[in-house]
């Protein structure tokens, strides 16, 4: 470690505690508490990145969230590697590994760098201006341009690390833990309100806890100290949560903030394991206190960027905080009094201060006065016109500015300095204010924008810098002020308090600083990631750009990691400056969340894996898993698919099973479908609103299939109704539908027909359902249920009966999906299963086979019946199904019926369900495929397409069902199914293929 | 002989956190806007139903929580009580309530599962994934909540101190097992 | 996320609700009478208002009540909610 | 005419420090009467502008724009580009849209930078699959090149994916359709509008229009922030206000507007060289030249016209990402925004005539209206030129949804037994 660039005089570092990084694999040394770059610098490291388009060589340029250069990949592991990681804000830990991005082989020797050199013919939106010859060639120029854009590497494993969630509501959210956010705090503390402080740092203060001068007093304590005391008396509040390394991310509407906890990111690796890493936290606050300070502006003049050119007070924060020198030789560039500050500092710690460049004509101020005393140089009226120093600032020149300061005169002079530190005024971060939807006013004192507090949206204020107040004595005083009014708070501990400070005495601002060259030849940096510099921003307002946003756009500033946070105002200040207008009628681009960047896994927290969505299960889920059942997902649900047995594929299981329920018995588990309990003295007057068919005569211990359509007169749902009682009825819905046919029902009770007598309930859960099919399904029921009349003439098809299995209380139905004689036994679902079992031991002796959904459709399909969702995409009605039927011609009125009559609605050459035979039985149709007449007609017309379509084991040929322009009416019309490689011929039949006169649904 | 098969059947303690599947009990959903109703539900369970929105009424028997303005859910307290009298209750009620058009009755005692959730961190452990501010609810026994917990509906209610019972369908229960026990690992 | 006061419940995060568009379309009575243009207009014709719009609403996930809300659209500010068949309580 | 631009006009004007370039577009003042009035300076009303010039030799034209051009949807959308549409009318339409964007650059002299990287659509159960095929089938006979991938070949095409099958919907299988691709959306409306200019249209930016002024079932006029513009032919291609407008003009049209979320990550490396899209688990993701992710949301479920989505849909999108992208659990959110769209009840757009003569409305493109931007330009100006609809537009007016003939492109119902 280079010790003659460390200090040893501060609190905030712990000396004693040497931890081991790598940087660009070379193995270096930092202390607890440093963050990479006070570690980098520390090490004499300024040179960490490459800029974006010229891959520039960059250094770091800040302490904090605001970094546009120093942005590196931590990690090389493919799992846990990070990419884009701002130096300034990861805090060293033992075994972090760091790589500069965006350079090729090195960062010292970077291929990209040729960019530099082609600059001039790169000016902002060049890429719009060519790379369209040849036609062709697009992609092959894109393909370069990709692999030279783009910063650091995503991970290429999955991510093992763990992120959660956690709402939190309080009375009042302070943002920021700065001398601003501590005063607010205690302030709503003492009101009794429940108040949550945030701070992104692992520490709270600020950059007044280190301010330790003696020009700033409060209560006759220098400020940091008194500060220091403050939040030592916050831990004695139970209604204050204080969460450090927890960086604001989003302000939504109604208060709804969402905060990034960073819990072990700052651990060496092997603490890490088992821990959360990161946790989102949704905030939902009574009130607001945004306390977020501002940044300092960095100065726009000639090649600007070199490494070594650092924010004044990041320097300040480099020396006084983590104790490091940023240079031996370093020189100030200043246009207030803040980098006087730093120059104090810098003195103060025995680091040579060159010269301090400003561009103003004097200043009187007492911090000046406190520097002039100290012997630094003060060169007034002058500006940085070139800087030297490719890799490593060495040296620059300055000149006199020109009273207007539009131009520079007078002689060079050339200073050398191994770092120098740009102020150029403070920018307050209003951006959580704008994202809660806040507007902004001008002030053009300090050319800054800060919230109007009457166009404010919500219960929130902003204090401190953020507010527009950079003085500590207006800080504290105006956050006092406005946070009582705030929280009506008559009387706090802070009523008698006493600031004192230095006042700035003079002020100038120039946008963009002249050069002695001119601009073209020139490389005012604005966006420092981007590499747009302002004559591109010039150069947009000539070429028509006129809007901030488009000058954004077209110019690419403002669109780096850093959004924008350096250089947004000297955007808009040089294009008020060259268009002649107010900077605050042009208004600022639009700040979108997240303030900081956010990773997707805190976004996602928990939710991934087996997180990712839920999982439903029917109560008798473990034995299907138990007997090998493969499974579908339908909707949440996990449904068995089907059952192979000894390694039998889909199609032979799915064939045996298809026989065994046709031959002998077969046994559904069919609880997923949705299940709503109707009862009220209206029930029946609400099932002939709801279905396309008649219900009022239904007799009771009947069950009736039903139709249900959308009002715009497409099938919505279908299922088996059942009348249990006079008001009493139990409806059965698709398994995907049951939420939303449930919930479309109780919205026209209550809002359209609240007239009516009417009770929904739900029970999908309730109840467990097992349907046996085939033959033998009387003979399994008759073992379980041997008290159970099942004769046809006590027990006939569409009908139920209430019953017990072992004494528990059943409702079993004679209801078909597959046209065979069968039965559903309703049963409460903690006993489904061993019911389940019963049946499987009843049925043994009569080969009962279990079967999924696969071998459902089929059976169905062999029997015409139709799936909504699958043969129906709502696009049809039921007349399109052929299933004229079920519409009743007595009622007056349903859901849908009146769309069934619009123009386009009764055409007769509408899409229709028919059946399909293939020429060759053995060939089966794929579900999708289309259905033409004329293959040779161009273009062609294709009449409909396959829906369901399967080999039947039981008919010993391929059946389909499909969709086909005036199907009806094409009963043996041949029509063709192109695939790819060959043509199908089919045949349209009926859609009844298996047992056309019902034979044995009494079988 | 049929068994009883309740999803979970279990229990789990952690930092400050104990959860337990409870045994199953009747629960019956009640649904009416007609004034003679409250009086049959007094007649019949000794217990009023609850006007006033989130809250709930009971005995030692029973409790009755408010779901909306013309539906409760009434489940007993009781382990004891046998699958007969599941039955008795069901039917008194139906007989007495829906038969006459007063209102509806539906026994859904297999449709939710219903954990119980003990320790001075519950309220952690259901804020990681469900948007409800709390701090009045944990105040006031006997309160009750419909809400989402890790995007799943469920019924709270609040028993006493740092104790409550959630309801959960039964489809959806094993899921929110699984993410209640791993959210309180991580407490 | 909107805080949503439910008429019955009281306020709650908007991840309890949904929305089901505009309010105070009454389906017709007699849809038959109703030219295909009518039925038109009632099935899919919409304000959709930029500014204070009334619609429906149902806390799904919590008391399942269905309830009307002014809400201004343009800057997604809830100005009231009410039950259905209430009147609006601003004009 | 405008300077043509190439490699040779940028060393060109580097030598003389680029301070030569011609104005892209003009900045005029509006005139007191237009032949045709564009109400929506997006990448569909200056295609409009550009066609009625081009093609339908109309020069007196004028696009008003409430705020700066491309502003709207244009400039927030995430750029996807394909035509494997379900219906023979929507497909029509969407890949007379590819087929012009696929010579755009071109034509506009202006680098739009649409990369043909292909789209590829994922389907995680089994009716995904059919319905997934079924569109592949039609796409094929429609002549548009859609092809089924198998869970491999996904995997080939696209190795970051899980596929595997342990995962909560393993990925069944895919289409792809390689023509399909992305652009530089801001270049599009540039590009028309250089090229509109160039023509003789006048752009005219910060001008709100605040009426339609109708004479019986006539259209005069529109009043402006910039005062009364004349016109008997008004194009209203406003997407996200169409409604607004169609109230001044006192028609309603089967539109809610509804915020549509997008975001990007931190730019890396290339990672995905496609366009990938699911609409079980609802996500998609492309990898823009910057190296940002651009992943596409859902709209809420409600009117709003802030620009603004509520964070449970952003924050569902990314956990759909992550069930298919595990390895982007460490990338991080560079921006978030949302845009306003009109969504119709077929979600299919509306390009047609009204009951007003003169008033034209071309909306309703929901979430995908970027794709067509070429097309919807092109055909907009024929159906605004002709007073009549183009062949391929037909299918699109408001009539259908009087009529019943809606094109529905929700596709299957998400219904199953």
């Amino acid at each position: 470690m280079s010790n003659e660039l460390r200090i040893n005089k501060n609190n905030f570092i712990d000396q004693t505690v040497r931890i081991s990084f790598k940087f660009n694999g070379k193995k270096l040394f930092g202390f607890k508490g440093d963050t990479l770059a006070s570690a980098l610098l520390a090490n004499d490291i300024h040179l960490v990145g490459r800029s974006f388009k010229y891959h520039r060589p960059r250094g770091i340029m800040t302490c904090g969230s605001e970094e546009p250069n120093a942005i590196v990949q931590i990690g090389s592991d493919p799992a846990s590697t990070e990419p884009n990681v701002r130096a300034t804000e990861i805090e060293l830990y033992e075994g972090l590994e760091a790589f500069s991005q965006n350079c090729w082989p090195s960062v010292n020797f970077d291929v990209g760098g040729i960019n530099n050199l082609l600059s001039p013919i790169l000016p902002a939106g060049f890429y719009y201006k060519t790379f369209m010859w040849p036609a062709s060639f697009w992609e092959k120029y894109e393909f370069f341009i990709r692999y030279s854009a783009g910063l650091g590497k995503s991970p290429t494993k999955a991510d093992d690390d763990l992120y959660d969630h956690q709402y939190a509501h309080c009375d009042v959210l302070v943002i920021g833990g700065g001398i601003s956010g501590v005063i607010s705090a205690k302030l709503a503390v003492e009101k009794g309100l429940d108040t949550i402080l945030i701070d992104d740092k692992n520490f709270l203060g600020g950059s007044t806890i280190y301010q330790d001068e003696e020009s700033s007093k409060i209560n006759n304590a220098n400020s940091n100290q008194w500060l220091a005391r403050e939040i030592e008396s916050l831990k004695n509040y139970k209604n204050l949560v204080i969460k450090s390394r927890t960086s604001l991310a989003a302000f939504h509407g109604y208060n709804y903030l969402l905060a990034r906890e960073a819990l072990t990111d700052h651990l060496s690796v092997h603490e890490r394991k088992n821990k959360i890493r990161q946790r989102l936290w949704k905030i939902r606050a009574q009130k607001v206190i945004i306390a977020s300070g501002s940044i300092e502006r960095p100065l726009i003049f000639n090649n600007n960027d070199r490494p070594g050119i650092i924010l004044s007070s990041s320097i300040k924060k480099y020396i006084d905080y983590f104790g490091v020198k940023t240079g031996k030789n370093i020189s100030l560039f200043t246009n207030n009094d803040s980098a006087y500050e730093t120059a104090i500092s810098l003195s103060k710690s025995g680091v040579n201060v060159n010269v301090i460049i400003d561009i103003r004509e004097n200043s009187d101020s007492n911090i000046v006065k406190e520097a002039q005393k100290l012997g630094i140089k003060i060169l007034w009226g002058h500006t940085i016109v070139e800087t030297n120093g490719y890799k490593r600032i060495k040296s620059f020149e300055a000149m006199k500015l020109s009273s207007n300061g539009g131009n520079v005169v007078g002689n060079k002079i050339k200073f050398n300095s191994d770092c120098i530190g740009i102020s150029g005024g403070w920018t307050p971060m209003v951006h959580l204010y704008t994202q809660s939807g806040g507007k902004l006013q001008f002030k053009s004192n300090d050319n800054i924008f800060i919230p109007d507090e009457t166009k404010t949206p919500s219960e929130q204020i902003s204090v401190g810098s953020c507010n527009g107040d950079f003085e500590l004595d207006d800080v504290v005083n105006n956050t006092i002020y406005n946070v009582k009014k705030f929280i009506s708070l008559d009387k706090s501990s802070y009523d008698k308090i006493n600031v004192t400070c230095s006042k700035e005495s003079s002020k100038k601002n120039i946008w963009l600083l002249p050069s002695d060259k001119p601009l073209y030849k020139t490389k005012p940096f604005l966006d420092f990631q981007n590499d747009s510099t302002a004559k591109d921003v010039k150069l947009a307002l000539r070429e028509g750009f006129k809007s901030i946003e488009h000058v954004k756009r077209y110019t690419t500033t403002g669109m780096g990691t850093d959004q924008g946070k350096l250089s947004n105002m000297h955007a808009l200040g040089i294009i008020a400056d060259t268009t002649g207008t107010n900077m605050g009628e042009l208004g600022t681009t639009t700040f979108r969340p997240p303030y900081t960047p956010l990773t997707f896994g805190t976004i996602v927290g928990r939710n991934v894996g087996k997180f990712f969505d839920h999982t439903r299960k029917t109560a008798i889920h473990n034995w299907h898993v138990d007997n090998k059942a493969e499974f579908e997902n339908v909707g949440q649900w996990k449904r068995p698919w089907y059952f192979p047995k000894n390694g039998e594929t889909m199609h032979e299981a799915v064939q045996r099973e298809s026989k065994a329920a046709r031959e002998s018995a077969g046994i559904l588990d069919a609880s997923t479908l949705g299940k709503i309990d109707i009862q009220g003295s209206d029930a029946s007057e609400f099932l002939n609103r709801v279905y396309t068919n008649a219900w009022s005569k239904l007799a009771i211990g009947k069950c009736r299939y039903g139709l249900m359509l959308n009002e715009d007169g497409m099938v919505y749902d279908d299922g088996v109704t059942t009348r249990l009682a006079e008001n009493h009825y139990i409806m059965t819905t698709t398994t995907g539908g049951a939420a939303n046919v449930l919930s479309k029902l109780e919205d026209y009770l209550q809002t359209e027909w609240p007239e009516l007598d009417v009770y929904l309930t739900t029970v999908t859960d309730q109840y467990s359902t097992i349907s046996i099919c085939g033959p033998n399904s009387k003979n399994i029921i008759k073992k379980i249920i041997p008290d159970l009349n099942l004769s046809d003439e006590n027990f006939p098809h569409m009908s139920f009966k209430n019953s017990k299995i072992d004494g528990v209380n059943c409702r079993i139905m004679r209801i078909s999906f597959t046209g065979e004689h069968s039965y559903e036994i309703n049963i409460q679902s903690n006993y489904a299963n061993d019911v389940w079992k019963a049946c499987m031991d009843a049925g043994k002796e009569f080969n009962i086979t279990p079967y999924g959904t696969e071998t459902m459709h089929l059976l169905r399909a062999e029997k015409g019946f139709i799936i909504t969702g699958q043969d129906t995409d709502g696009t049809l009605t039921p007349s399109d199904l052929q299933m004229d039927w079920i519409i009743s011609k007595k009622k007056y009125d349903f859901i849908g019926k009146r769309s069934l009559y619009r123009s386009d609605t009764i055409r007769e050459d509408r899409k229709q369900l028919v059946g399909l035979l293939t020429d060759d039985p053995k060939e089966v149709l794929e579900e999708g495929a289309q259905l033409v007449e004329d293959i040779n007609k161009k273009p062609v017309e294709m009449l409909g397409h396959v829906t369901s379509s399967y080999y039947s084991p039981n008919l010993n040929k391929s059946i389909a069902l499909a969709i086909v322009k005036s199907g009806k009416k094409m009963k043996g019309k041949k029509l063709i199914v192109p695939m790819e490689e060959k043509n199908i011929n089919v045949t349209i039949t009926d859609t009844v293929f298996y047992d056309k006169e019902n034979k044995r649904l009494n079988a | 002989m049929l068994n009883f098969n309740s999803p979970i059947q279990n229990e789990k303690k952690y930092n400050e956190i104990k959860i337990t599947e409870l045994e199953p009990t009747i629960k019956i959903n009640l649904r009416s806007n007609k004034r003679e109703f409250s009086t049959k539900i007094g007649k019949i369970l000794s217990i009023l139903p609850p006007t006033e929105a989130n809250t709930s009424s009971g005995n030692e028997n029973y409790s009755l929580l408010w779901l909306s303005p013309d539906e409760w859910l009434v489940y007993s307290k009781n382990k004891n009580q046998n699958f007969k009298d599941q039955i008795e209750l069901e039917k008194k009620l139906f007989n007495e309530i829906s038969k006459i058009n007063q209102g509806a009755v539906t026994n859904v005692s297999d449709h939710w599962v219903l954990f119980n959730l003990k320790g001075n961190k519950i309220y952690d452990l259901l804020t990681k994934s469900c948007p409800f501010d709390f701090n009045e609810f944990k105040k006031k026994k006997g309160s009750v909540l419909q809400t989402i917990v890790n995007h799943i509906d469920v019924i709270i209610h609040n028993n006493e101190n740092n104790d409550l019972n959630l309801f959960v369908r039964r489809s959806f229960s094993e899921d929110l097992w699984l993410w209640i026990n791993d959210s309180a690992s991580f407490l | 996320m909107f805080i949503i006061n439910c008429p019955y419940c009281g306020k709650r995060d908007q991840v309890e609700f949904s929305c089901g568009g505009e309010a105070h379309i009454e389906r017709p009575k007699q849809p038959t009478e109703l030219s295909d243009d009518q039925w038109a207009e009632y099935l899919f014709m919409r304000k959709n208002i930029k500014g204070v719009q009334f619609e429906r609403w149902n806390h799904t996930h919590g008391c399942r009540k269905w309830f009307n809300m002014v809400r201004d659209t343009s800057n997604d500010k809830i100005h009231a909610t009410y039950k259905m068949g209430e009147k609006p309580p601003i004009k | 005419m405008k300077n043509k631009y190439s490699i040779f006009s940028l060393i060109k004007n580097a030598l003389s420090g680029h301070e030569n370039w011609q104005r892209a577009w003009r900045d005029p003042e509006p005139k007191k009467e237009y032949d045709t009035i564009i109400v929506g300076g997006g990448g569909h009303g200056l295609a409009t502008a550009y066609y009625l010039a081009k093609k339908h030799n109309m020069t007196n034209i004028a696009v008003v724009e409430k705020g700066w051009i491309g502003g709207g949807n244009t400039g927030r959308n995430t750029t996807i580009i394909r035509s494997n549409y379900l219906w023979d009318a929507s497909a029509a339409l969407y890949d007379h849209a590819l087929k012009i964007w696929e010579g755009l650059s071109q034509e506009l002299n202006y680098n739009v930078m649409f990369s043909q990287r292909g789209v590829m659509n994922l389907a995680h159960n089994l009716q995904d699959v059919r319905d997934l095929k079924r569109r592949t089938h039609a796409n094929r006979l429609n002549g548009i090149d859609a092809v089924w991938l198998n869970n491999e070949e996904v995997k080939k095409f696209c190795p970051i994916i899980n596929t595997s099958s342990n995962i909560r919907y393993p990925v069944l299988g895919g289409t792809l359709q390689k023509r399909a691709g992305t652009a530089r959306h801001d270049a599009v409306a540039w590009g028309y509008a250089r090229g509109a200019d160039a023509m003789g249209v006048d752009i005219i930016q910060n001008c709100e229009v605040k009426g339609i002024k109708r004479n019986g079932d006539k259209v005069e006029g529109i009043e402006t922030t910039k005062g009364f513009i004349k016109s008997k032919k008004i194009g209203v291609v406003a997407a996200g206000h169409s409604s607004v407008l169609a109230n001044m003009a006192g028609i309603r049209l089967p539109l809610e507007s509804k915020p549509l979320q997008a975001l990007v990550s931190e730019p890396v490396k290339p990672i995905i060289d496609t366009v990938v899209m699911s609409n079980a688990v609802h996500a998609y993701v492309s990898q823009s030249d910057k190296g940002e992710l651009v992943i596409g949301a859902g709209t809420d479920d409600y009117v709003s016209y802030t620009q603004k989505g509520s964070h449970n849909i952003a924050e569902g999108t990314l956990k759909a990402i992550l069930e298919l992208y595990p390895i982007f659990s460490r990338m991080k959110m560079l921006r978030q925004w949302g845009g306003i769209v009109d969504i119709c009840p077929d979600a299919s757009p509306i390009l047609s005539k009204t009951q007003i003569k003169g008033l034209y409305f071309n909306c309703g493109w929901g979430t995908g209206g970027f794709k067509a931007t070429p097309g919807s330009g092109d055909l907009f100006a024929h159906t605004i030129a002709n007073d009549e609809p183009h062949k391929l537009n037909a299918a699109f007016n408001l009539n259908r949804f009087v009529s019943g003939d809606l094109v529905d492109e929700h596709g299957a119902a998400a219904v199953a037994h």
